[in-house]
């Protein structure tokens, strides 16, 4: 358990090591062959699983997807990477009315085992077409589960976790976190089951739920707002369909204030479901209203001045915290 | 492609007998579907084949267990002759449990892995990139198994058919691609939606050999696709078989057909696959009076056992609607 | 004004009319040409705007979209059908990422004045895929306008203003309310302004919001609630981005209590987005927490009693109701 | 297609100089980038053309100002040609708001209508389709004026390309579509992505030409693209022109380009189409030292002013991350 792993070299071993234990495991998608991805994710697959099992595909992502399905009806469990999370929007249809509904008209007598890999997220220069966060399109959808972890642990035990779910599973890898997150990883047959949330910093003032690339500022506020005496529970929901309410309820029935901070933009990302839900369920509970953090409605920009100024920050997220606080 | 010899994939009289019950049958189950809709029996989702049963017969004749058929909203008779029985298919028009759908649809989109059946979305065009998908395990496993994928000439200017097509040719899969081509998108001629006369050109963008051919021509189809089989087993790849045909009823039940001349109706229902049919056994001596007799009985007997069963079977119930979300 | 129209007619007065006066609006989609389209929306505009102004398109969703923009960009303000609104994921590319934001990338030196026609919505017995209700992917995707009428006099005043809008407009119609909704429409140059909800009945006890097919169930339930001494005052969104927060306000500041209805499945619906905002800016003046009446997370199943299962009506609304008044 | 005779379209020495200086201009302007980048001072988005430029010269040289292109990734010079300025061109890759973006991109994602130049997203392929629409809108004026849209041999396997080219086809559109065969799609060689060996061919499945040419030689690339503007100028519908090249340079400025041998780079470089030209031009007393050495230093003075003018240029403000969404 010594062994570190950064979260890119993580989703590679969980990729091998699920290809060498269930030969109905393959990979395709676009440069994954002897390239390796245009992250270098896929690196060393193809010299060790060969042409068949590690499928250069062309530009077409609803084919990818479309294939992919198709195999999962004969027993292979394909991963599908689009290149980035970006052109998902490409391979929509496949996702949205081929994957997740075909157990539901199959009146239950079939699955649907794929998992499609979307590298994920800004905060590293890409601009309009290699930033976005494309997964609150896909919470929407039922019969489809979405996960998004924020460290080498989750990014290798949910991929495993991914692979051997026999329901479509849209994977989103933050590429932000791709060099920067490091640290242990799973070994053997463990898996980080899916729609359980992580308890990453203890607290009993605030509850803050976040995931992805913004685990690392949610976590550094919390570290600010302790030494100004106010304890942030840092919850990473790991999972986003289905997410994890019992812990958010838990962590809140101390709390009673709850923070969500999300990379995606503010109108319908997942912070609105948790804020309705909690709004629903333990209102009578809160001391304060949710609040969320999110990237503004906009498009990603280039330029780092105004992707800084999109994104949250452990300052705008320490700020919240307080006014949440004090309530 | 060398042309095709009608004499090349001898049949036995059995087998022609056999593939003129299915012409009869499927013939039949449509016509009593036209009428269950106008009784208000079957709500919807119904849209008829009458007319291009050839297609139908001619291609899945002969199919093993294992070969996969991507049938498409009108080919309701590829999946019994795939092996789905009568009752179960009248059960699902009917939207009850015993349906493949458990009453959750009242169409074709419902599949039976077992039987090698995909069922598709509405999204025309969609079920080609999952052939491929099935295509793709055939040839890792190096089985000789096939992939029959159908579509109409109007889904021919999908993207998905370009990317499905595109990826069977570059992986030299086993895939026989069928066009129905019935000369209407609903009401739309072909001559408006593309500048070409025969589909079949197109799969030399793909790197494989497309061929235009009557497709009311039951032992044509047959022929044609017994010589496409051949090739798709054998490694050789995959073949375009554009069958010509007509649609006699509107595009769904609902649709009065008004874009379309009555000569034009006339002209192609003298050419009738199955009167064709019937005098081509005749001649032959495979057919008389009596076989004729036998064989017409036995569909009358096969749809009205369909009907009952499927109309005094049990409609689904509310949890239904929510059930068979996930594995 | 004492002209009645059915929504249908309405949606078709509007083309005509705007056609009429802009020789740059034409319509584009497939079987809207002579065919009059899939619901007959359309008719009679080929037959006055001919072939240029009326393209019956090849089936390509893909296509009409971005052959929508592209027309956009030389001044034209072209309408496109997708002939239902489930096939929209077909487009979806060419939505959110070419027409959502070219004004952005184009540092606000162009405008995209497209308008996307949705068929929309359930209860009429459609399925799976001829049923849904996809709005909220477009509500999450800045660059966008996304309106839903609920009245022949809003289905003519809102496509008139989405078609003079200058931003990319999703109009969902809905099927449903097709031929059954009548009444009087806007005539000459008024419009419905986009932005702007309209109060249906006017109550001080608790606040509904809904939009499109839900303000039928929603005013007899509010008028079941009147004779239980309960004034609901509801409130028909009529446009959903953006939405008329200051509307919901306004209403919430005399009811203090809220109840949001909508078609589209619950997780991550408008109504989670609504509810998150009024918890962010109206936390204290809340008397209950704001709820939801939704379709539960699944797929529009055809069967009836299925589909009765799972669509809000007067009676699950009116208990609603009842508990938030009663709170 | 008439076979191309490089004589047909007649240039003058100056136009041949003019040429000349577009080729050295925008093989400089890449040049420069690929250095930026390194220093720093680009950070993202840098896609060089070099190796490629003859195709860019030769179809845009002679255009009119209402003419449309829809340039990609590498097409920079494409934007100059037709009109956009070096300082501007410099600014928007240094995404500063003297750019065509305003600082939001410092890639190819924006246009400029008044000179007829789209701006596509990133997603391959999705910018043929708002060629359609461009080249719709002339057809509906009866306008002589033509659309240029570009893809690569990758971008030919995307859905987008199906759709849109067989729309130009059956509507006879006035575009000239131009295939930048490079060899690779990133990492890919063709031969792995499609079963062909001339894009070109895919044209047939639309009902128009193609044509496979050197890429290389910019006075064939001229005489095609002529041939094939005046077929579109007086209404014979589009052409496709495939143009083998070969970039010189990695996938982006980023990428070491392992998947390819020394051998193969020197081999086409050997095929520089500046050389090619010089002697050509030098042969026919079209340019000698002094007119060599005048071109030169107007490059220079044109990039360096361009770089000075990008370096000094305001810095986006945060605000800029919002605005322009809507008009
Ligand atoms: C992607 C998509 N767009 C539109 C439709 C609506 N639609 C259903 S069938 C049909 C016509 C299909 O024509 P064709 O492919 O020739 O098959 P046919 O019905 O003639 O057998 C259309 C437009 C659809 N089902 N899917
Ligand atoms: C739909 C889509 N999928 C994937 C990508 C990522 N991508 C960018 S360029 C490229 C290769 C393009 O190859 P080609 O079309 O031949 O153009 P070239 O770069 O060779 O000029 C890929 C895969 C993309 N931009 N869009
Ligand atoms: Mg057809
Ligand atoms: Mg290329």
């Amino acid at each position: 358990m010594s062994k570190e792993l950064s979260y890119l070299e993580a989703i590679r071993e969980a990729l091998a090591e699920e290809m060498r234990r269930d030969p109905k495991v393959f990979v395709l998608g676009e440069d994954v062959g002897p390239y390796g991805g245009a992250f270098g994710v896929t690196q060393g697959l193809h010299e060790e699983f060969g042409d068949l099992r590690v499928v250069d595909t062309p530009i077409s992502e609803s084919a990818i997807v479309g294939i992919s399905i198709g195999a999962s009806q004969r027993g292979y469990r394909p991963v599908a990477e689009m290149q980035f999370a970006d052109f998902i929007s490409c391979g929509f249809d496949q996702i949205v009315n081929q994957a997740a509904t075909l157990r539901f008209r199959y009146g239950g007598r079939a699955t649907v085992p794929i998992v499609v890999r979307a590298p994920s997220g800004g905060n590293v220069g890409g601009g309009l077409y290699h930033s976005q966060n494309p997964e609150a399109w896909f919470i929407h959808r039922p019969g489809l589960k979405v996960v998004a972890p924020s460290t080498a642990f989750d990014a290798k035990g949910l991929l495993k976790a991914a692979i051997r779910d026999d329901n479509p599973v849209v994977y989103f890898e933050h590429k932000y976190l791709y060099r920067r997150a490091k640290g242990p990883v799973p070994e053997g047959d463990e898996v980080v089951p899916i729609g359980v949330a992580a308890t990453r910093r203890e607290g009993s003032d605030v509850t803050l739920v976040a995931y992805g690339a913004m685990m690392t500022p949610s976590l550094e506020a919390a570290d600010r707002l302790a030494k100004e005496g106010v304890e942030v529970e840092v919850i990473d929901l790991r999972t986003l369909l289905p997410f994890d309410k019992d812990a958010i309820f838990r962590s809140l029935d101390k709390t009673n204030r709850l923070l969500i901070v999300q990379e995606d933009v503010k109108t319908l990302g997942i912070g609105a479901e948790i804020s309705a839900v909690v709004m629903e369920e333990k209102f009578d509970r809160l001391d304060a209203p949710v609040m969320r953090v999110a990237y503004p409605d906009t498009h990603p920009p280039f330029s780092h001045i105004l992707e800084g100024a999109n994104l949250p920050n452990a300052d705008t997220i320490a700020a919240a915290l307080r006014k949440l606080a004090a309530y | 492609m060398p042309p095709i010899k009608r004499t090349k994939f001898k049949l036995t009289s059995e087998q022609l007998l056999e593939m003129f019950y299915w012409l009869k049958l499927i013939r039949a189950f449509d016509e009593r579907l036209s009428i269950l809709v106008k009784q208000g029996k079957v709500r919807s989702g119904v849209y008829t084949g009458i007319g291009q049963e050839a297609i139908i017969v001619g291609t899945c004749f002969g199919l093993r267990r294992e070969d996969f058929i991507c049938p498409l909203h009108r080919d309701l008779g590829a999946l019994l002759m795939k092996g789905v029985d009568a009752r179960t298919m009248m059960s699902q028009m009917f939207a009850k449990t015993t349906g493949l759908s458990k009453g959750r649809d009242s169409a074709l989109h419902s599949g039976v892995n077992e039987l090698g059946i995909f069922g598709n979305t509405s999204m025309l065009g969609a079920n080609l990139p999952v052939a491929a998908g099935l295509g793709y395990t055939f040839k890792m496993e190096k089985s000789d198994n096939v992939v029959i994928a159908y579509f109409g000439e109007g889904a021919s200017n999908v993207g998905d058919f370009h990317e499905a097509l595109n990826f069977a040719g570059v992986q030299q899969l086993p895939i026989v691609f069928i066009c129905e081509n019935n000369q209407y998108a609903y009401s739309v001629p072909l001559e408006k939606t593309m500048a070409i006369d025969d589909v079949a050109i197109r799969a030399e963008g793909y790197g494989f050999d497309g061929v235009a051919i009557n497709g009311n021509d039951v032992l044509a189809v047959y022929q044609a696709t017994q010589g496409a089989l051949a090739r798709a087993r054998g490694g050789d790849g995959p073949t375009l078989i554009e069958c010509k045909t007509y649609r006699w009823h509107g595009h769904s039940e609902h649709d009065k057909a008004f874009y379309r001349t009555d000569e034009e109706l006339a002209m192609w229902k003298s050419r009738d696959p199955i009167p064709t049919f019937t005098t081509y056994l005749r001649a032959r001596h495979v057919l008389d009076d009596q076989k004729l007799k036998e064989i017409e009985s036995k569909v009358e007997a096969t749809i009205e056992d369909a009907v009952e069963f499927a109309s005094s079977a049990p409609d689904p119930s509310p949890e239904d609607a929510v059930s068979d979300l996930y594995a």
